[in-house]
């Protein structure tokens, strides 16, 4: 029976898609939100959305390299944050406001 | 000397006067200016005569002496060379041009003498005549055009001569433009006959002219000799391009003595006889020629009637007179244009000379209405100024008489001539006749109406030689070509006229199917002479004995009298009609093409350009969740693109 | 159902329901918990994949230094429940709400549509390994072939360092006088 | 070398009179670098062989050889004649902008330089990239000119000519590329962007079918050259950037730079496109005659003196374009012919009006009048160059109008009508000018400089009349004596006319003439 195979036998698909929906997450939050630390937040989902797609290939096709570029992602990430929190700070210190909107003064 | 090296004296001598007086234009030396451009002159003078000696000493098949400086042009098959060619045409108008060239100069030493750019005037005199000279020696149409070019723009710098008066330089502009006009048909008329006969040479083109008669109007050689009689209107202000002559009068009066009367407005009549054969195998082009010459003498010498200013009188004689030596040419009679243009240059040099001498009396007064009774102040030159009136008028022996008559006679009796053409020139005669009369009646017998503070006096010798020798040229010049009826009837007085030129004329193919008796000639020739006498002294009446006569005629004939007196409203048809509407369609085309259409177009697709660039600008407006959201929309249709397309 | 079915399904759906939450909550200190439990339990998924390692490395750099400094942050901005959490604009935010369900709409039919496809190379189970062997294959993995990434990463957290500090201070610098 | 020599000289000239300590002395050097230019074009013009039609003193180095670009020029009969007339002018802008240019003198100098070689450049390149390279470049210091040194619409001139010339550029670019992409079949797989290469080329063409390779290939190049020429309806460009351009520019501008667009079709359009030439040639001869009607009658109602010489080199170039397009021995001969008399008649009135300009500071017709007797040299000159440019004989302008005129009326008879009434327009514009602005009562500028004793007119100067004098004496010069210039360029005309159909410059020939590197 597919579905009941589908909920039983766990595959690399199932991680994909779970890492999918993650992601989609992560951009609606990206798309949607106003506030700009959320905005990091949603950022951070969608990087985790991809770390499990690597884990997962990196699982099922028996390769370290997908843990690797993982490591990499993370490092990454955690300093985007920090920049990008940083740019938070400088923002908020201006306008007393943390609304994506004022980025738009950036644009010159 | 060889004929080479007196041709290039020839045509150098003026050239090298206009630059020894070119260069030091601002000069107001009178003496110094108008004595190298005479002596100029009268070197080409000497030197037409010794040519012309040559051309007599050799048998008459051989009389054609050429000369190539170089080769001009040489484009494909167009070659055409500085070549120029003294034959017996061109012989005789290279006597005229610097005989009564040279006399006009001497002339002019005494008219201009108190002007201050008389060195301006006569750089531009020399210059005229070696353009002039160029135009009838010239060899090929090529050549001849570069001289045609050439005298309409020494007419048009001399005319505009006192340029500080606007409506002169306006006379120039005229002039020059309205002989354009009739340039541009001769370069059509060029490219035709060079398409056609593969060379623009004038001694081939004759030679390769055919020998049949051309009946169509769309055959080459009538529509190429149609295109250089257009020319030839416009130089030799025929209508419909007569209309520059009278305003040339703006120009010193030598200058209206030489280039308006004696010389440039000629060229057409030589340009038509040059090429007889070919004019010859073109009848409808003939017969084009003589409707216009006839109508022409009629219409200029009706307005000719009314005219007030001197030189306008004359001018519009000039009109006439040439309108006369087209009808001849028009009908075949080649050699009696040839003589009528000869005749005709010595009485009108004469005339507009003597109306120079007048006006220069009469402290620059052109009016004819503020003159009367000057014989007695200008004794020489009424005297001169009767000879050139008999000779206009057509009296027997003066010049006028013989070459006149024989271009009546030949428009009646010629194959292509006809008794309309006869009686058009009759009117023209009876009419000549009469404004003539008036013109000498009004300024030189009669009462004076001359004002107080105008004291007349006659001209020094310096312009009075010139008149008399112009004047003795009128009575003798016409001896030369007395027809057959009357040398028979005097004696036998041979026509020396006619033998020089038979090598040189074709004869008409048609000719000797009806024959004429001499009676005919005499009885035309006593009709036309007698409706001059009638004519001649019905204006003497009218216009000395009978004060107001004239008044009352104006008034009878009214509206009638009013549209000659405005010479038939053509100036201002063609303004009317042609000029102004022209200029103001240019300034639409201006306005609506080029500023509305054409620029207004580019301005449209930049505007596309520009709509374009600020719909793209508006995305980037700097919301980043909204660029976010482009990434994401292309992501989307990327990928459908991949996985569903 | 084996236990390894039981806890998928378990991590998945708190994975997926404390995104949402991320996403949703409009006071951003929710929000921040929320993506911690995320990071929590994505780690677990990684540690269901046998990346221990990882795992491990997940736990301490996200969930501990990263939630650390928004946590942070937040907490010196003081920021209330926000009025407008979300962008103004019905229309746009249909058109992102719509592209972002497509795409993952299209992502996981394609996943899915492929392992349907190829149903015959089954994916191998991989035999399950110890901690420290994965953790062993990593790190020489990590230092032999990818050693000047590495380094790379280390300057540029160094440069990141510098970066923020010169962002965040005020204006002037320490030493300014104002 | 020679030919690089030639072109790049400019360039080393620029960057020394831009790099010129002193001020008072750039005009000086300029000069005399200009005419060391000329006499260089003079030494190339002995070397050259008149009797052949080959490419000669070619030049070819490998530039980007995976596109087979290279460095590629050559010099024949046609391109002979505008490279001299280029060199024979620049010492007299030069001279001509003496006063005139007075701020960022180094500046306006090295942009000449830097034009010339772009302009010679243009002429002599034989590979259709560095063609294209140096026809893009000829732009930038004349955007310079006219933008710094121009009137006070300049900016809406110099971005009007930019635009018009870069949008013809592009699409001619494209079709540069597009056969490149051609040339393979005939080098045997290499692609190439040389002349000859091109020449090669049997580029499809289908009559009666418009949308052939062929076809869209002539349009875009034609449309390229035809906005320089500038031909009608593509010409509103001209007037402006005339108007504004200061006086050295309008006489470049006018003098070569219109040129370049008539020398290219002779160079790439005829030959490399004959049947689409042949078959829709009658779209440029239509083009050329409204071109030179409409051009002359809105020269007359023109209330600005240098609008008018703009409009009336529309008409001219009119002339041009329809003996180009006559394809045959007159037409092209005089065509040619036209191109250096219009760059030498043209390039006189835009420094005489240039002349007039610095006196006056005016430029509008109905404020002067009766300058003749206040200024009788100037007025003489004026007078000898209206003549030269309304075709009198004797001058210049006629023989190349009278040529172009026989060309039309051998291709048809209508055509050489029409034309011919510019003839006429052309006198009546010109004498009409003349007549405002040199005769008449003394009109409102020539009162106002007798009021003002620091106004006051003074007849040209000897360096004016220094600047004037070759150029009257090439007017006549060129009206009497055509074959001197002809027989340089008849030669290659007549081959071109031969083999118009698969032209390619004469091969045996050629090799004597190559010094290959």
């Amino acid at each position: 029976m597919p579905s009941t195979s589908f909920l039983t036998d766990i595959s690399i698909n199932h991680y994909l898609i779970l890492s999918a929906i993650l992601f989609s997450i992560g951009m609606a939050g990206v798309l949607l939100r106003r506030n700009i630390i959320v905005l990091f937040m949603s950022i951070e989902l969608m990087l985790n959305a991809v770390n499990i797609s690597f884990v997962t290939f990196s699982h099922y096709f028996d390769k370290v390299d997908g843990q690797v570029m993982v490591f990499f992602v993370m490092t990454i990430a955690a300093a985007e944050a920090a920049v990008g929190l940083a740019l938070a700070v400088s923002i908020f210190k201006r306008f007393k406001e943390v609304n994506i909107r004022f980025f738009e003064h950036l644009k010159g | 000397m060889s004929h080479q090296m007196l041709i290039a004296i020839l045509l150098l001598s003026p050239l090298v006067g206009f630059i020894l007086n070119g260069v030091r234009f601002r000069s107001s030396n009178y003496l110094l200016a108008g004595s190298i451009a005479t002596g100029a002159v009268a070197v080409s003078f000497a030197c037409a005569i010794a040519l012309f000696m040559q051309l007599v000493g050799l048998p008459p098949e051989q009389r054609r002496l050429t000369v190539s400086f170089f080769e001009w042009i040489s484009v494909g098959s167009f070659k055409v060379n500085a070549g120029f060619v003294v034959d017996q045409i061109s012989a005789i108008m290279i006597l005229i041009i610097t005989g009564v060239g040279s006399l006009i100069h001497l002339f002019s030493i005494g008219y201009m003498h108190h002007d201050k750019g008389v060195t301006k005037y006569f750089a531009y005199l020399n210059f005229f005549l070696f353009n002039m000279l160029i135009l009838v020696l010239g060899d090929s149409l090529l050549t001849m055009f570069v001289g045609w070019e050439g005298v309409g723009l020494c007419s048009y710098l001399l005319i505009g001569f006192w340029f500080n008066d606007s409506a002169k330089a306006a006379a120039g502009m005229k002039a020059f433009i309205t002989n354009r006009i009739g340039d541009a048909a001769f370069i059509i008329g060029m490219f035709i006959l060079f398409m056609t006969f593969g060379t623009l040479n004038m001694h081939e083109l004759n030679g390769l002219a055919p020998t049949i008669m051309e009946s169509s109007w769309l055959g080459a050689v009538t529509l190429g000799t149609l295109m250089l009689f257009i020319g030839a209107t416009g130089k030799s202000a025929q209508i419909p391009l007569y209309v520059w002559l009278p305003d040339a009068m703006a120009g010193p009066t030598p200058v209206s003595a030489l280039i308006h009367a004696a010389t440039m407005v000629t060229a057409g009549v030589y340009m038509i006889v040059r090429l007889n054969p070919l004019f010859v195998v073109a009848p409808n082009t003939m017969m084009v020629i003589a409707i216009v010459g006839a109508a022409t003498a009629v219409l200029a010498a009706t307005i000719g009637l009314t005219q007030t200013d001197i030189k306008k009188v004359l001018a519009y004689s000039t009109v006439s007179q040439l309108g006369y030596m087209f009808l001849a040419v028009g009908v075949g009679a080649f050699g009696a244009g040839m003589f009528h243009l000869m005749t005709h240059a010595f009485f009108k040099a004469l005339m507009f000379l003597g109306s120079g001498s007048v006006i220069h009396a009469m402290h620059e007064e052109q009016d004819i209405r503020k003159m009367g009774g000057l014989k007695k102040y200008l004794p020489i030159t009424h005297f001169t100024f009767v000879l050139g009136w008999l000779a206009i008028i057509g009296m027997p022996p003066f010049a006028g008489f013989f070459s006149k008559d024989e271009i009546l006679w030949f428009a009646y009796s010629s194959p292509r001539g006809h008794i309309l053409l006869w009686i058009a020139g009759a009117i023209g005669a009876t009419l000549t006749a009469f404004y003539m009369t008036r013109l000498m009646a009004l300024t030189f017998w009669g009462s004076s109406r001359v004002d107080k503070s105008v004291h007349p006096h006659e001209s020094p010798l310096v312009m009075t030689i010139p008149l008399m020798v112009l004047g003795l040229l009128s009575v003798i010049g016409g001896w030369v070509g007395i027809p057959h009826v009357i040398s028979e009837f005097v004696g036998h007085i041979p026509n020396f006229w006619e033998h020089w030129l038979e090598p040189l004329i074709t004869k008409l193919p048609e000719a000797s199917q009806v024959a004429h008796s001499a009676t005919e000639e005499w009885a035309l020739m006593g009709v036309s002479v007698s409706l001059a006498s009638i004519s001649a002294l019905a204006a003497f009446i009218m216009y000395t004995k009978k004060a107001g006569a004239a008044d009352k005629v104006a008034n009878a004939f009214g509206p009638v009298y009013k549209l000659v007196d405005n010479k038939y409203y053509v100036d201002e048809a063609y303004f009317g009609v042609i000029i102004n509407p022209l200029v103001s369609a240019s300034r639409d085309l201006w306005h609506y093409v080029d500023v509305n259409v054409i620029d207004k177009a580019t301005y449209k697709i930049t505007d596309l350009v520009r709509g374009g660039g600020s719909f793209v600008r508006s995305l980037q407006n700097g919301n980043m969740q909204q660029y976010a959201m482009y990434v994401v929309l292309g992501v989307v249709i990327a990928l459908s693109y991949m996985l569903v397309g | 159902m084996t236990a390894d079915v039981f806890i998928f399904w378990f991590l998945a759906i708190l994975t997926i329901v404390s995104a949402l939450s991320v996403v949703l909550m409009t006071n951003p200190i929710y929000s921040a918990l929320s993506l911690a439990m995320t990071m929590v339990s994505v780690a677990a998924i990684f540690v269901t994949l046998q990346a221990y390692f990882l795992a491990g490395v997940q736990l301490i750099v996200y969930a501990g230094a990263v939630m650390v400094l928004f946590v942070m942050v937040l907490m010196l901005f003081d920021l209330k429940n926000e009025l407008q959490a979300f962008s103004r604009g019905k229309f746009t935010g249909a058109i992102k709400v719509g592209a972002v369900g497509i795409l993952a709409g299209l992502i996981v039919g394609a996943v899915g549509s492929f392992i349907m496809a190829g149903k015959s190379g089954a994916p191998v189970t991989p035999e399950a390994s110890t901690s420290a062997d994965a953790t062993k294959a990593l790190s020489e993995h990590l230092f032999f072939n990818h050693v000047f990434g590495f380094e790379a990463l280390g300057v540029l957290l160094l440069v990141i360092a510098v970066g923020t500090v010169a962002l965040s201070r005020s204006k002037g610098g320490t030493h300014a006088k104002h | 070398m020679m030919l690089s020599l030639l072109v790049f000289l400019p360039v080393f000239f620029a960057l020394v009179v831009a790099i010129w300590p002193q001020k008072s002395t750039v005009r000086h050097l300029a000069l005399g670098f200009s005419i060391i230019e000329f006499l260089v074009s003079l030494l190339m013009l002995q070397k050259f062989d008149s009797n052949s039609a080959a490419l000669q003193m070619v030049e070819k180095v490998s530039w980007i050889d995976r596109f087979g670009i290279s460095y590629f020029m050559g010099i024949d009969g046609i391109s002979l004649m505008l490279v001299m007339l280029t060199t024979f002018l620049t010492p007299i802008i030069i001279l001509g902008s003496w006063k005139s240019i007075d701020q960022r003198v180094k500046g306006f100098h090295s942009a000449l330089f830097i034009l010339q070689t772009a302009m010679l450049g243009s002429f002599l390149a034989m590979d259709a990239i560095l063609f294209y390279v140096f026809w893009e470049l000829s732009l930038v210091p004349m955007y310079f000119i006219v933008g710094i040194w121009g009137g006070s619409r300049r900016i809406y001139a110099t971005v009007k000519f930019f635009i018009y010339t870069m949008a013809g550029s592009v699409l001619m670019l494209l079709a540069i590329i597009f056969m490149m992409n051609l040339t393979p079949e005939v080098t045997g797989g290499v692609m190439s962007a040389s002349l000859l290469d091109f020449y090669k080329l049997e580029i499809p063409f289908i009559s009666g079918d418009f949308f052939t390779t062929q076809t869209m290939l002539f349009f875009a190049f034609a449309l390229a050259f035809a906005i320089k020429v500038p031909m009608f309806p593509l010409h509103t460009w001209l007037p402006d950037a005339h108007v504004e351009a200061p006086t050295p520019g309008s006489v470049v501008l006018a003098g070569v730079m219109l040129k370049m667009g008539t020398y290219c079709f002779l160079r790439w359009v005829i030959p490399l496109f004959p049947e689409a030439t042949e078959h829709y040639g009658w779209i440029f001869i239509a083009a050329g005659v409204i071109g030179i009607v409409y051009g002359a009658l809105v020269a007359m109602v023109q209330p600005d003196v240098k609008k008018l010489v703009a409009y009336s080199s529309v008409s001219h170039m009119g002339y041009i374009i329809v003996g180009l397009f006559t394809m045959n021995a007159y037409g092209l001969n005089g065509g040619l012919y036209q191109m250096l008399n219009h760059g030498i008649s043209t390039g006189a009135l835009f420094l005489l009006i240039g002349m007039i300009y610095e006196r006056t500071h005016s430029r509008e017709i109905s404020k002067y009048g009766g300058l003749a007797s206040a200024l009788p040299i100037f007025t003489i000159i004026f007078v000898i160059v209206t003549m030269s440019s309304i075709a009198v004989p004797l001058t210049n302008g006629f023989i190349g109008e009278f040529l172009i005129l026989l060309g039309s009326f051998q291709y048809s008879p209508a055509v050489a009508a029409v034309s011919v009434s510019g003839v006429v327009l052309g006198a009546a514009y010109m004498l009409w000018m003349v007549k405002r602005v040199f005769f008449g009562p003394k009109g409102q500028l020539v009162l106002e400089s007798e009021k003002d004793a620091h106004h006051a007119l003074h007849d040209l100067s000897a360096r004016e009349i220094v600047v004037m004098a070759p150029l009257l004496l090439m007017i006549f010069w060129m009206g009497l004596f055509p074959n001197h210039f002809m027989d340089y360029s008849k030669v290659s005309v007549d081959y071109l006319i031969k083999n118009k159909m698969n032209y390619s410059f004469p091969t045996g020939a050629e090799q004597a003439h190559t010094e290959e590197k």
